[in-house]
């Protein structure tokens, strides 16, 4: 793999960059794998990279119906943050930012991160009271986070209202210094690039007709473009698509694909240093490094694949934003977008085996899935290395659904992001 | 003691029917009443291109599947048949009742303050089987808005069709309006009711006021 | 946004006055008690989630207040028929 | 000032009516009918902007909503700010201030540009990812520098001061675009009876006609756009929008419309009135007449000041009276452009030359051309311009016939402007919102249209018909099938007759190659306004981002505000080309909504501020306001969190209002819980199905408590329910789950049990309730009534009608506080009467109000529960320790009696809540605080629940608390430890959650 560096960028200016190696291959697939990663967004990469680099797996492909990162990683809010409620959640996540804090300096990609801190805003005493909770919880479980009045609050935010006489006026805030965001394809591109580096296939333009099952274990994919594929051992890793995957495996999971819409501002001069999200007045925002306001809120309530939403979540997400930073009214939206998210029933994600034999399924992240990405590759890749789940998915099986024992997030993962 | 609960159990009534007005003369405060609406059409705009008016009426809500025993009842103590076609209203030769569809199993009755208990107490007596007729007077208030830029006032207020061709005068519809709901009744060529919660109406009076800002806004008692 | 015939109301209406309330069909087992956790955990949340033709409940929220069912194209978003409880739809993904 | 580029006459501005305005600090003239841009053109001024990354200069290239360059700050106050307004697209009005975005110190001497000339080479696409990652630590400080350079205005540091209003609108047929085609389309949709909206974004009405110097029925177009507006005028159902962007196009032909009201022409909209209308539009037919933009062609240094579209040279002069040079080149594919050549000779300037990459070309425009003597280089490539702020010439070489390699030598010529054109691209932007992917037509040399699911018809350019005459036909054939699907009569339409115009076929040219290879060429922009280079582009593909989405997004193309309206079709080319692919292969990227920037308060609308959400008030609540309550938002209640009286803290005055209320009485405002009608003879059965306990037996004048819970069993809502007749129940929920619960009795008696012969009514609003509570309650109430309260005749857990104050009244004994209680319910329109009626005569017991606080303070000391403060969603009745309130041998599997039962739900370990007394009494756990057993166990640590409810109890002197802890139903007596964020740990001792009269005796006086 070529190295990267600002030494490198001044070599290649000399030779008007016409020098750069690819970044990645683009082959025709082997016949056979160890492993097959249905899924070429962030997740599948991560999960692709870790396996050959961390577990030795690299008879590996990755299969990919449109282009790497193409999916939610193309489309969501690029939030990182660890400030999970439940142990189960709080010690997956924290793993992810672990994992994040290095993954620049890891992959020799800058993803970007940017450890500009994240506010979730209390507006109610009971807001106030779940705020308290998950502090608690995360500074026990050795996460990092604060509880802020609105005094602090203004201080973090001079351009948010935190006046009383807002509707819901600000009460105070979490706050974890930790979180951020990341540059989201870089983050898809640079697992992709140590992926491939690592001998890992990337197959793009190539979508997964069917699954093969026989004798209930699966044993390879069907694709229109190259035709079967086998594999020992299959994780599928498509986000939004899942159920209809699982479909083709002959089980259903406990999944509902919604739109979940975004939208970004034009871009203006640095305004908001940090994330500021609202589950209560209900959106989030924050800057990208462009000048964008990158704003979010709630899911649209039906089932969806189409990439987008609603009219009315769109302007419910911008009242909430004017309401908690009225200097934004005269800048404009530049535009809008949405990805299909997998919601699962407790706002947590299913990282598991399956009724199919050595079939593997990572999804249900719903809306939150971008700032576990290497997280969940990681335990997802060794998941896969040994056929057996990694300690922190286990609490993730899509069976808990079946014994009752939830890992109910809804309260942290709160408005979409 | 088991004797005293067969007894209250034999004269326990099926439904309670209760006159809730009072005997002796109390202030009656409408939803409205802390915005002094008098003094705002004492002083306020009179040219207005809409008119907002604030009506105190007695509003029951019914609820059945009536079969043709209870719609002949209900009809002999309304003197008008349920409107049965969907978003319909009817109201009695006199004025006084005003029936509007809600949904397939629901009407709203509109009649004078004083009236309400009489037509539950005469339901309670003459109407059989099963329905429930609950007053709801106390809940909702009726705001009456009319004038030449009425409708561009709900229009900015309801996702509903106000076209002449789609809303012609005695349509009754229950929508969203700003971010509370009505029900909609248009009542003439340029006047409207709408039949709101009492405690969004200090809400939707703010609305209605900031809507209507750019046309005037006249209020009469 | 998606225009939505209430078939009680018997016209269109904005999807703000509704809300949708996931998969259509999904009747409570006759016989709770008798469940195993597993066919509870299937009532109670495995879903179809297709991608294509979808039967599903909503409810006229701000209207009538009556649920009723929607055939919907989860792709295209188009709505290919309403359907009041209790009716079999007419179109059904093959 | 002079407006040295000003003609003497012609154009559609209005000369009479100069217009003052400020440009970088500098005082300048226009005219009424000017946009900003054509009256800084028209002002000599060249460089509007600088560009992002390196720093150019940059002037105007376009006329209309796809400019690049010509995004500055506008406003004349700080509240007025508005970032990144395309000048093109701004009328011009008296007082108008703008500034540029870019540029330090100023535009015109930018340093930075040094810093883009420099470290340019140094910054391909991509090249962030490529650096700045050692060490890992000085990222926030490159960070930093990277955000500073980035964005292009800046927001506003007041709040906005006008007013953006919303109207929905039902429409037959929507016309997007009031060119030939849509004034066509909706002159015949309203001929035909349709109602018809008609939206453009321009300031009037003529589209293409507005700079156009044909004829339609002999006589100068704009006279025919004259005599269409006029006509349509007449017609009350056609709504006419100029200043209107169409900006999105939603489902089931649901569109947005952003009407600018005020802004075109004034700073801040005059005496309130209102500054934007968005119209949210529901069609049933759309006819997109949305035109084409003009495709500049890709050459080196193609950005310098004086580099335009051909069509806006045109559209400056022929609609604005403004040429925007002396000496003209024209680069051109196509002959469309010639006429640019022809308007620029016919103003009295000099064209320099026609540069034609086409080796023979033929048309009536070419031939009008010669006819002026303007010289034509055919086969010919304009590769490159000289100039940095201003273009002082251009060199050109001969081409090959495919027009991508120079032949031969290269000329140099003289020009201080260049009009490029490559053809056009229809606007399919709007097309493309609801997913449709757009078909490219070697023939029109652009995208069309995809299929789509949406009523959608299409006329004009957007369909690669680029005449007028096409335009006009297009448009009434969509009109015509529109009214035809509507069931409308097809009226008999004369085609307007336009001038015939014989034209050759266009040349697809993208890319003029450079003799030197595009990576050692001078820039060749693709995207302006993100320094996108063809160059970049050539380089994302050779890195193998192969995908046009990949490319997009390593290079930036199309993400500045004009969204690649200018660009990306170049650009898909130029990537097409270096993948050796063809263009359809290569696929093009989707246009998302917006289709031009809409401003958040607009969207937002009047739903701001005090309208942001609605306030929902009791009966009471002006009483309250005067009583100096401070109030909790509890749902879109506003509710009385405490009264505080004179300079008391807020604990005073719970300490107060508790010891009042067990000492003597207190009141308080229950107004907002909700209450729902229950009737009919299944009433009964229905509640043994919704609550988990037992309704069976419960008499007529009893009330019972409740638990409701989901199918999993977990609890959500709470609350009494009063046995009104045999057949006739009132459900109390709690005040924030009052809707949820109405739509879940829908929900089941509509979908599960319709059989069921029951009805639900809210009286949630109808009822005021005041719970008066203490131990003076009684004779209280008794000093208001003439009824029998005693203690025999109306038992604890009675109901009772009776009139209080002069109003009948329904009067439940229960009791949220362990006190002797009434709760009095009242029509609300009367509640301020008994409300009041009960301070005259409490006034002897010192009745004291209290606010939701001190009720959550006196229902702690008792272990009452708050559904959502002390449940989550994730605990069952049993958790909660009150198995009383489940009646497991109910006949029928009540609602979540399965879930309850399942593997996990019956742990002995599960949390459980018990109540908790901190071992210094002093103390008041945080609510929040997480448990655990032991308090040196290292981080991790494992917690075992976290505090729900925890308060100073002014009565019992120390503090209570209630909480979850890890299987705590069995450890009654042990401690458990709080480690806090300020570093104490306290500790505490597990209890039953009941601290104050455990037998209940007060409440049963």
């Amino acid at each position: 793999m070529q190295h990267y560096s600002g030494f490198g960028l001044l070599k290649h200016s000399l030779t008007h960059h016409e020098n750069w190696q690819r970044v990645w291959r683009n082959p025709t697939p082997k016949k056979k794998y160890d492993v097959i990663i249905v899924g070429g967004g962030g997740h599948g990469l991560a999960t692709a990279y870790y396996l050959a680099k961390e577990f030795g797996v690299t008879n590996v492909a990755v299969i990919e119906k449109g282009f790497l990162g193409g999916g939610n990683t193309a489309r969501n809010t690029t939030i990182v943050r660890s400030n999970y409620l439940w142990d189960e959640a709080a010690h997956l996540y924290e793993h992810a930012m672990q994992l994040w804090e290095g993954l620049s300096q890891e992959l020799n990609y800058n993803v970007m991160f940017s450890q500009r801190g994240c506010m979730n805003l209390g507006h109610t005493l009971q807001d106030m009271r779940d705020i308290e909770r998950r502090v608690n919880a995360n500074r026990l479980n050795g996460i990092d986070g604060e509880v802020l009045d609105a005094k602090q609050v203004q201080e973090i935010v001079p351009v948010l209202d935190c006046s009383e006489h807002a509707r819901y006026p600000v009460m105070g805030a979490s706050w974890q210094p930790r979180a951020g965001v990341a540059r989201h394809d870089a983050v898809a591109w640079g697992y992709a690039r140590g992926a491939d580096a690592h001998g890992v296939d990337l197959i793009q333009q190539t979508e997964v007709e069917d699954l093969i099952v026989e004798d209930g274990t699966v044993v390879g994919v069907k694709t229109a473009r190259y035709g079967e594929i086998r594999a020992d051992r299959v994780g599928c890793v498509v986000a939004g698509n899942s159920s209809v995957l699982a479909n083709m495996a002959g089980f259903k999971l406990p999944l509902e694909s919604h739109p979940l819409q975004a939208l970004v501002s034009e871009p203006i001069k640095p305004i908001l240093d940090t994330v500021v999200m609202s589950n209560h007045v209900h959106g989030y925002a924050s800057q990208s490094d462009k000048g964008d306001l990158v704003i979010g809120a709630g899911i649209d309530g039906y089932n969806g694949y189409g990439q987008r939403g609603s009219f009315p979540t769109i302007e419910h997400t911008i009242q909430a934003i004017v309401e908690m930073f009225p200097v934004f009214s005269r800048v404009r939206m530049n535009r809008q977008w949405g990805g299909i998210v997998d919601t699962c029933p407790d706002a947590c994600p299913i990282i598991s085996e399956t009724p199919v034999k050595n079939l593997f399924f990572n999804c249900g992240w719903g809306t939150g899935g971008f700032k576990a990405t290497p997280g969940s590759g990681h335990v997802f890749a060794a998941s896969l290395a040994k056929g057996e789940m990694h300690e922190l998915a286990k609490p993730f099986s899509m069976f808990r659904f079946h014994n009752g024992a939830l890992v109910d997030e809804h309260g942290a993962a709160g408005v979409a992001h | 003691m088991s004797d005293v609960n067969n007894e209250a159990l034999e004269q326990a009534p099926i439904k309670l029917v209760m006159n809730q007005l009072p005997a002796i003369d109390v202030p009656f405060e409408s939803p409205l009443h802390h915005v002094e609406l008098a003094k705002i059409a004492e002083h306020g705009e009179s040219q207005g291109g809409v008119v907002f008016r604030e009506l105190s009426l007695g509003l029951l809500t019914l609820r059945c599947t009536p079969n043709a025993e209870q719609a002949t009842s209900i009809e002999a103590i309304l003197g008008v048949a349920l409107p049965s076609k969907p978003l319909t209203s009817v109201s009695s030769a006199s004025g006084e009742l005003t029936v509007m569809w809600i949904s397939p199993d629901e009407w709203l009755l509109q009649v004078p303050q004083d009236k309400a208990f009489e037509l539950e107490t005469r339901f309670f007596a003459e109407v059989g089987g099963h329905y429930s007729l609950v007053n709801v007077s106390g809940g909702n208030t009726v705001f009456e808005l009319s004038g030449e830029d009425v409708v561009k006032v709900l229009k900015k207020s309801t996702p509903i069709d106000f076209h002449d061709s789609e809303f012609p005068v005695g349509k009754v519809v229950s929508s969203v309006f700003a971010k509370s709901g009505a029900t909609i009744c248009r009542t003439a060529e340029q006047s409207y009711q709408l039949v709101v919660r009492r405690s969004f109406a200090d809400y939707l009076w703010l609305w209605l006021q900031d809507a209507s800002k750019e046309y005037g806004l006249t209020v009469t008692c | 946004m998606f225009h939505i015939f209430c078939p009680h109301c018997g016209e269109y209406r904005e999807e703000e006055e509704f809300h949708a309330k996931g998969e259509a069909h999904i009747a409570r087992p006759l016989d709770p008690d008798a469940c195993s956790d597993e066919e509870w955990g299937e009532f109670l949340y495995f879903r179809k989630n297709p991608r294509g033709i979808h039967h599903e409940l909503w409810v006229h929220a701000a209207g009538c207040r009556k649920f009723f069912n929607i055939t919907r194209n989860t792709q295209t978003y188009e709505i290919l028929e309403v359907y009041k409880l209790g009716e079999t739809p007419s179109v059904v993904a093959e | 000032m002079s407006q040295k580029n000003r003609l003497q006459d012609g154009g559609r501005i209005d000369r009479s009516k100069p217009l003052t305005f400020t440009f970088n600090d500098e005082s300048y003239q226009g005219y009424a009918g000017d946009t900003l841009a054509s009256a800084l053109i028209a002002n000599g001024v060249d460089v509007i902007g600088r560009s992002f990354k390196y720093s150019r200069p940059r002037g105007f290239v376009a006329a209309g909503a796809e400019e690049p360059n010509a995004v500055v700050q506008l406003g004349a106050t700080e509240a007025t700010q508005i970032p990144n307004v395309r000048a093109t697209q701004q009328s011009l009005y008296q007082g108008l201030v703008a500034a540029s975005t870019n540029g330090w110190p100023s535009v015109e001497t930018d340093l930075m540009g040094l810093v883009g000339k420099i470290g340019g080479k140094m910054m391909p696409p991509g090249f962030y990812y490529k650096t700045f990652m050692f060490p890992q630590s000085m990222w926030p400080t490159y960070e930093s520098y990277i955000r500073k350079a980035a964005g292009l205005g800046r927001a506003s540091k007041e709040k906005d001061v006008d007013i953006y209003d919303k109207m929905n609108q039902h429409t037959d047929v929507l016309v997007v675009g009031a060119g030939p085609a849509g004034l066509m389309a909706a002159l015949s949709a309203a001929q035909g009876g349709a109602r018809v909206i008609i939206a453009d974004e321009q300031s009037e009405f003529g589209g293409s006609l507005l700079s156009s110097k044909e004829t339609i029925d002999g006589k100068p177009a704009m006279e025919w756009v004259a005599q269409v507006v006029a006509e349509l005028n007449e017609f009350d159902d056609v709504l006419m929008l100029p200043n209107s962007q169409v900006n999105g196009y939603h489902d089931h032909n649901f569109l947005t419309i952003q009407q600018h009201c005020t802004d075109q022409f004034a700073d801040r909209a005059p005496n309130g009135a209102v500054a934007q209308r968005l119209h949210r539009v529901r069609a049933k037919w759309v006819v997109l007449a949305t035109g084409a933009h003009e495709r500049p062609l890709v050459f080196g240094n193609n950005d310098v000041p004086g580099c335009m579209q051909a069509s806006a040279v045109s559209t400056y002069i022929n609609r604005f009276g403004v040429v925007p040079g002396n000496e003209l080149v024209l680069m051109t594919s196509n002959d469309g452009a010639y006429q640019t050549a022809i308007d620029w000779h016919d103003a009295g300037r000099h064209v320099v030359a026609i540069v034609d990459a086409r080796k023979n070309p033929q048309g009536s425009l070419i031939d009008a051309a010669r006819e002026r003597g303007i010289s034509i280089m055919v086969g010919s490539g304009l590769i490159e311009v000289q100039g940095s702020k201003r273009v002082t010439g251009v060199s050109v070489a001969p081409l090959n016939e495919s027009g991508d390699k120079v032949t031969g030598a290269v000329a140099k010529l003289k020009a201080d402007t260049v009009a490029s054109s490559g053809g056009w691209s229809p606007v399919i932007h709007l097309s493309c919102h609801t997913g449709a992917r757009p078909v490219w037509d070697d023939e029109v040399i652009g995208f069309l249209p995809g299929p789509t699911v949406q009523k959608q018809l299409t006329a004009g350019a957007i369909n690669g018909a680029f005449t007028t005459q096409a335009a006009l036909s297009q448009g009434i054939q969509a009109a015509a099938d529109a009214l035809a699907s509507l069931g409308l009569e097809v009226t008999d339409l004369s085609l307007p007759k336009t001038e015939e115009v014989i034209q050759d076929k266009a040349m697809a040219l993208f890319h003029i190659p450079h003799n030197k290879p595009t990576s050692k060429a001078p820039k060749q922009f693709v995207d302006y306004q993100n320094d996108v280079t063809a160059a970049g582009i050539e380089l994302a593909c050779r890195e193998g981002f192969e995908s046009i989405e990949h490319v997009k997004r390593y290079t930036a193309m199309g993400f500045g505000t004009d969204q690649g309206k200018l660009g990306n079709i170049n650009g898909m080319a130029i990537a097409a080309k270096a993948l050796q692919k063809s263009i359809p292969e290569t696929g093009t990227t989707i246009f998302r909504p917006n289709y031009t920037p809409v401003t958040f308060g607009a969207i937002a609308g009047r739903d701001c501020g005090e309208l942001f959400d609605p306030k929902r008030f009791t009966a009471m609540h002006a009483w309250h306001v005067e009583q100096g309550a401070k109030f909790e938002d509890v749902g879109q209640w506003k509710r009385p969190w405490y009264f505080p009286k004179g300079n008391e803290t807020m604990q005073e005055a719970l300490n107060r209002e508790c010891l009042a209320t067990r000492e003597s009485v207190g009141i308080l405002d229950a107004s907002t819980l909700g209450k729902i009608d229950i009737q009919g003879k299944d009433a009964r059965e229905f509640l043994g199905r919704v609550y988990t306990n037992a309704w069976a037996k419960l008499a007529v004048g009893k009330c019972r408590y409740g638990l409701m819970c989901g199918e999993d069993g977990m609890v959500f809502d709470d609350g009494v329910t009063s046995c009104l007749g045999e057949n006739h129940f009132l459900m109390t929920t709690t005040t924030g789950g009052a809707a949820h619960v109405l739509e879940w009795l829908e929900l089941y008696h509509q979908t599960e049990w319709p059989e069921m012969e029951v009805y639900f009514t809210s009286v949630t609003d109808h009822w005021s309730t005041m719970t008066i509570s203490g131990p003076n309650s009684r004779k209280l109430l008794e000093k208001l009534t003439d009824d029998d309260v005693s203690k025999d005749y109306f038992a604890y857990m009675d109901w009772k009608q009776m009139t209080v104050a002069g109003v009948p009244a329904r009067v439940f004994r229960i009791s949220f506080t362990g006190e002797l209680s009434f709760e009095i319910n009242v029509q609300a329109n009367y509640g301020m009467h008994v409300w009041k009626a009960l301070f005259e005569s409490g006034e002897e017991f010192n009745l004291t109000p209290y606010g939701t606080e001190t009720m959550h303070i006196l229902r702690a000391e008792k272990g009452f529960i708050i559904a959502g403060q002390d449940t989550d969603g994730s605990v069952h009745p049993f958790d909660l320790g009150m198995p009383w309130a489940v009646a497991m041998k109910k006949p029928f599997s009540f609602i979540g009696k399965r879930g309850m039962q399942r593997e996990d739900c019956v742990r002995a370990d599960r949390k459980q809540l018990v109540g908790l007394k901190t071992v210094d009494p002093t103390v008041v756990l945080p609510e929040g605080a997480q448990g655990v057993f032991d308090p040196n166990a290292p981080i991790p640590m494992p917690m075992v629940g976290h505090v729900t409810s925890s308060y100073w109890s002014a009565c019992l002197g120390r503090s209570i608390a209630m909480g979850f802890v890890k299987g705590g139903h069995d450890k009654m007596g042990e401690k458990v430890f709080y480690p806090l964020v300020d570093g104490r740990v306290v500790e505490a001792e597990i209890c039953q959650p009941i601290f104050l009269d455990p037998k209940g005796e007060r409440q049963h006086v």
